[in-house]
């Protein structure tokens, strides 16, 4: 048995993929027994690899083994350390629990200005942009000449484009203070306009991150699956074209006449 | 004394660790409310003094890491050891989620109705992958335990992965069937920018526009999408993301000086 | 940069010192924030479930870095006030739990609301529940509550990742008003697809401020708004500087801006 | 007016089955249209291309197979490029699925562009906390890396001769970070930012919109957005996997979602136009 598996591993990985995609698809038409199973499959093994590549890659090398196998004792107070996190479900203990949380929370806002000065910081100068168009300069900056690049009149107009979405976005932002008069008003509005453009650019941008995933999963059963398993990429399309008209018909026909239940 | 023993020394001491811990505790847990209240507090200070000031104090030129070039300052040398210790303490926090999910699917398995199969499932596929794995990771791996945990990984964990995450392509069509509708100003600006985007990312798109001479190049769809991401898209974000910033800047602020209250910092 | 540079070590604890200066002051005197659009939206959207009768689903994300952490905890404060809002009309209210470590925490914060209002009774410990913590396992069983509970109103505050859209749909499925509200830029675009009202980015901390009445969080958000003027204001003198400079040729324009980068 | 009420509530179970007509059916199409590079793919294959052979690149992978769609391509094209220019470079991960994921993609890719394990690549697995561990990563690359995935020693330098003079963060001449979340503004704050270390990003394309932000400040230096940006690199490259192919697939379905969209927007309006002729309100 165990040298079958070992020899037809590559056979065994097509077809439990295959039915796990599947299984997980039959969810398009409703939620399902079946959908409901490998969904709990899902979670039981993506739970499982964590704990086990947790365990492989980090506690193994970085605790157990300085510890164990070359007795560096110390190392027990990771440990002790990391279990408080475990009184969290005693009600009585977790203040204790709170120790090992409180102090991450402490080392992370302590990172919060590093965090802070290299990720927003930059941005603050990178927004003095020029708005005067102009032609090249050397100028000496601390001895050294410095180039200052040409800004041409297209090139004025976008840093005004740019300055202008800045300001009236931030506008809309600010809340000590009521939206009144036309000033302020005016540009919180365009502010949130303008940031319609970014939400939009983002929807459409997911959506071809979304069909990468969808097109993937169709590769991998028609050219992986398919050729494999039924001999040919056809075979296999004319397999999912008889389930996808299964589904027409349950839900165009068959659901019509019994109204629909609340699905997921 | 932290240096590496052998044999019933070691016992001794991790096991003298372990006791002397436990009576801190013991000794800690007698102390009224606000007292472990402050205690908890002066964790949350220590540890978030210790990056701030690193951060913050005249460096000078020292050996960091071989490093020849490097600056810091009396703090700087202790980096290290924390980036060693502080992953592995936090991953020791692997354990909840994994208690919480066994104790959920435990009842439902014991309490016996449609359900309890599935939350076998779990146990089965959850314990099964974990042992499965280690083993597989093991020098002395057995071909069997390499070629199961090929299976379960290769063969199903990243394909229900890959089709759980593909299942949105069809919630995100429907969604932008349903509410990309002429309805306001702002749902039109997000409509038209959708759509421009949607266009310039793929050739078909690309392909509509290809007929305009280079000289009005600024006509092209792919154009026009690349001047809305980095004229107007890229500002609103910065400026989303400076009033982001400034509130992480605060909310470490607020926790690292004991300054927050509500539901879990009042207790 | 590794170590402060000397315009961080000058600006940042500057602006650190003014943010918390706020918040001492907010402690003494009550500050003024606005009224965010979308909060009307929550008391119409409690009183429409009262009406139908039907349960709201509250949830509160799944969190940047995962455990304790503010952006969690401050959709709870919105939460706690839904719970105290509805809990006058015994409007039942679930409220799915992702991050282990915020079960317990949850659990008693939704008990303390149902208290703060006269109906402890009114508490029931199954309908705050932990699900799991894989992101879409999460969603899919938020989506099963929502259709078989048939929610009359979601409320999706926090952080949110992909698994954003999955809720929100299922939602619109069963024709409830939703409210969301997220810090996640990437996901506000499909709230504003399949939500009734969408607050963005800020306006959730500033929401959850004005709610609370909680006066670190209202100095809090008054002292940012001190700062982003002043970041505001630096970022136009700064565009004038250089704009000015350039144009006459001069190195000023490139030195202020080399105090900001060097 | 029925027919302009239809067309604004087509069941979504039609819409998902021609969603899903829309994607396969171009897999048996052989025809390949042209895409135009974008500036941000051009800039980070200018990056790599001018790296001289020997120099050390830190690519940070942290998708699982979730995301393979797309950041698999990407992970392809970078691995292909870095190891035609015999660049060094190590794989890091906070992403559990990750270092296995990657370790089967340069396995294959290695041999046929003859690049060894140890020599000219290091995959060195999967880590936690990524905030705290990179802070120390940045000072010392050895103290804090430890071991590979395997768990052998990094700094048994016959083993790992790639680990040669690979002593802190500046030691890194390019850092690619091929994320499927914000993990990469982590990178931003506690390692490019920290010690100047060039750095480019590979996102999914739902991230792409933000990242525009970072490649206006200067922060990031090149991106390859999503899956039409590994197309867009496949194309500068000259290979052709199946990214070129699903390039199709991606047209035809975006097409089919706009033509939706435009449908239930004609019909609204028309039907809003009716009702306002028939005097009802709208």
């Amino acid at each position: 048995m165990s040298e079958y598996i070992v020899r037809h591993t590559d056979v065994f990985m097509l077809w439990v993929g295959a039915l796990c995609t599947l299984g997980l698809y039959s969810m398009l038409y409703k939620e399902n027994r079946i959908y409901r199973l490998f969904e709990h499959l899902f979670l039981g093994l993506s739970t499982g690899y964590l704990v086990a590549q947790q365990w492989v890659d980090v506690l193994q090398p970085k605790w157990w083994k300085p510890m164990w196998e070359e007795g560096r004792w110390h190392f027990i107070f990771i440990v002790i350390f990391g279990s408080f996190y475990y009184f969290i479900f005693s009600r009585k203990g977790s203040w204790i629990a709170r120790i090992v949380i409180g102090f991450f929370l402490g080392v992370a806002s302590g990172q919060a200005f590093q965090l802070f000065a290299n990720d927003t910081w930059p941005q603050i100068p990178s927004s003095f942009k020029p708005l005067i168009p102009h032609p090249a300069h050397t100028v000496m900056v601390d001895g050294k000449e410095t180039l200052i690049k040409e800004l041409t009149n297209s090139g004025a107009l976008n840093n005004g484009i740019f300055m202008i979405t800045v300001f009236c976005v931030m506008m809309y932002f600010f809340f000590s203070f009521e939206q009144k008069g036309l000033f302020v008003k005016g540009s919180a509005k365009l502010g949130r306009w303008l940031m319609m453009f970014t939400f939009g650019a983002i929807f459409g941008a997911t959506i071809m991150a979304r069909l990468a995933l969808l097109i993937d999963r169709m590769d991998f059963l028609l050219n992986e699956f398919g050729p494999k398993a039924f001999g040919s990429a056809q075979m296999m399309f004319a397999i999912l074209l008889a389930m996808m008209g299964l589904v027409l018909y349950l839900a165009l026909v068959k659901d019509k006449k019994t109204p629909e239940e609340g699905e997921a | 004394m932290l240096e590496p023993v052998k044999g019933g020394l070691w016992y001794a001491y991790v096991l003298g660790s372990l006791i002397l811990v436990a009576a801190l505790l013991a000794v800690l847990s007698l102390l009224p409310r606000r007292a472990k209240r402050y205690i908890v507090m002066t964790v949350t200070l220590l540890g978030g003094l210790f990056y701030a000031l690193e951060f913050f104090l005249p460096t000078h030129p020292m050996m960091v890491g071989d490093d020849p070039n490097a600056d810091g300052n009396f703090l700087t040398p202790f980096i290290v050891p924390m980036a060693n210790v502080l992953p592995a303490i936090s991953a020791c926090a692997v354990g909840l989620g994994v208690i919480n999910l066994f104790q959920l699917h435990g009842k439902r398995a014991l309490k016996r109705n449609a359900d309890s199969i599935n939350s076998i499932a779990f146990f089965v596929s959850c314990i099964g992958m974990a042992a499965v794995w280690i083993a597989s990771k093991q020098p002395q791996a057995s071909p069997l335990s390499k070629a199961l945990g090929k299976i379960l990984f290769e063969g199903a964990l990243q394909n229900l992965d890959a089709t759980m995450f593909s299942i949105i392509a069809f919630y995100i069509t429907s969604a932008a069937y349903r509410a990309f509708r002429v309805r306001s100003m702002e749902a039109t600006l997000l409509l038209a920018t959708a759509i421009i985007v949607m266009l310039g990312q793929i050739t078909i798109g690309q392909l509509l526009t290809a007929w305009i001479p280079p000289r009005y190049d600024f006509l092209h769809v792919e154009v026009i999408r690349n001047w809305i991401l980095t004229k107007i898209n890229a500002p609103a974000t910065r400026a989303i993301a400076i009033g982001l910033g400034i509130g992480s800047l605060a909310v470490g602020l607020r926790i690292w000086l004991g300054l927050e209250r509500g539901s879990y910092f009042d207790e | 940069m590794e170590h402060a540079t000397t315009g961080a070590r000058i600006l940042i604890p500057l602006w650190s010192v003014i943010i918390v200066a706020v918040i001492l002051f907010a402690r003494k005197k009550d500050l003024f924030i606005r009224r965010i659009q979308g909060l009307s939206a929550i008391d119409e959207a409690v009183g429409r479930a009262t009406e139908t009768g039907r349960p709201m689903i509250c949830t509160t994300g799944l969190g940047i870095d995962g455990g304790v952490e503010i952006v969690t905890l401050q959709a709870l404060s919105i939460v706690s006030y839904i719970i105290r809002t509805s809990a006058r009309f015994a409007t039942r209210a679930i409220v799915p739990v992702f991050d282990p470590q915020m079960l317990a925490i949850t659990e008693e914060a939704v008990r303390e609301s149902y208290a703060q209002e006269g109906r402890p009774e009114q508490y029931n410990s199954d309908d705050v529940r932990f699900l799991t913590n894989r992101q879409f396992a999460y969603a899919a069983s938020v989506a099963g509550i929502i259709a078989r509970e048939k929610a009359a109103a979601t409320f999706l505050f926090g952080y949110y990742y992909a698994e954003a859209l999955i809720m929100a749909e299922n939602g619109h499925q069963v024709g409830a008003i939703q409210i969301a509200g997220t810090p996640a830029t990437t996901q506000i675009p499909f709230f504003i697809a399949a939500c009734d009202y969408v607050i963005i980015g800020d306006e959730y901390y500033a929401a959850s401020a004005y709610l609370s009445r909680e006066p670190t969080q209202l100095g809090s958000i008054v002292g940012q708004d001190i700062v982003k003027g002043f970041i505001l204001i630096l970022a136009l003198v700064g565009s004038a500087i250089v704009s000015v400079s350039a144009f006459a040729g001069s190195a000023t324009g490139t030195l202020f801006t080399q105090f900001f980068t060097k | 007016m029925h027919i302009l009420r239809i067309l604004q509530t087509v069941d979504r179970r039609v819409l998902y089955v021609l969603l899903m007509l829309s994607v396969t059916l171009p897999f048996f199409l052989t025809v390949r249209l042209p895409m135009r590079v974008s500036p941000a793919t051009q800039a980070l294959y200018d990056r790599i291309e001018n790296l001289a052979p020997d120099d050390f690149v830190l690519l940070a992978i942290d998708w699982s197979a979730g995301t393979r769609g797309e950041n698999g391509p990407q992970t392809e094209a970078l691995i292909t490029h870095l190891m035609r220019k015999k660049c060094r470079f190590a794989m890091l991960a906070f992403e559990p699925q990750s270092p296995t994921l990657c370790q089967a993609i340069a396995e294959r890719l290695g041999k046929e562009y003859g690049s060894i394990e140890g020599v000219n690549w290091i995959n060195w697995g999967y880590r936690v906390d990524a905030k705290n561990f990179l802070k120390g990563f940045v000072q010392d690359i050895p103290a804090v890396i430890k071991t590979t995935n395997r768990q052998e020693d990094v700094t048994n330098l016959n083993k790992f001769p790639i680990m040669k003079g690979i002593k802190t963060a500046s030691d890194i001449k390019l850092l690619i970070n091929i994320a499927p979340s914000n993990i990469y503004q982590t990178y931003v704050q506690f390692v490019a930012g920290a010690k100047k270390v060039p750095m480019a990003v590979a996102p999914t394309s739902v991230m792409v919109p933000e990242v525009f932000n970072y490649l206006d400040s200067g922060q990031i230096i090149g991106m390859m957005p999503g899956l039409p940006g590994a197309g867009e690199y496949e194309s500068l490259l000259g290979t052709n996997t199946k990214v070129t192919r699903f390039a199709n697939s991606a047209s035809f379905a975006h097409i089919l979602i706009i033509l939706f969209i435009v449908l239930g927007n004609v019909a609204m309006l028309l039907e809003r136009r009716q009702n306002a002729r028939a005097g009802g309100a709208a």
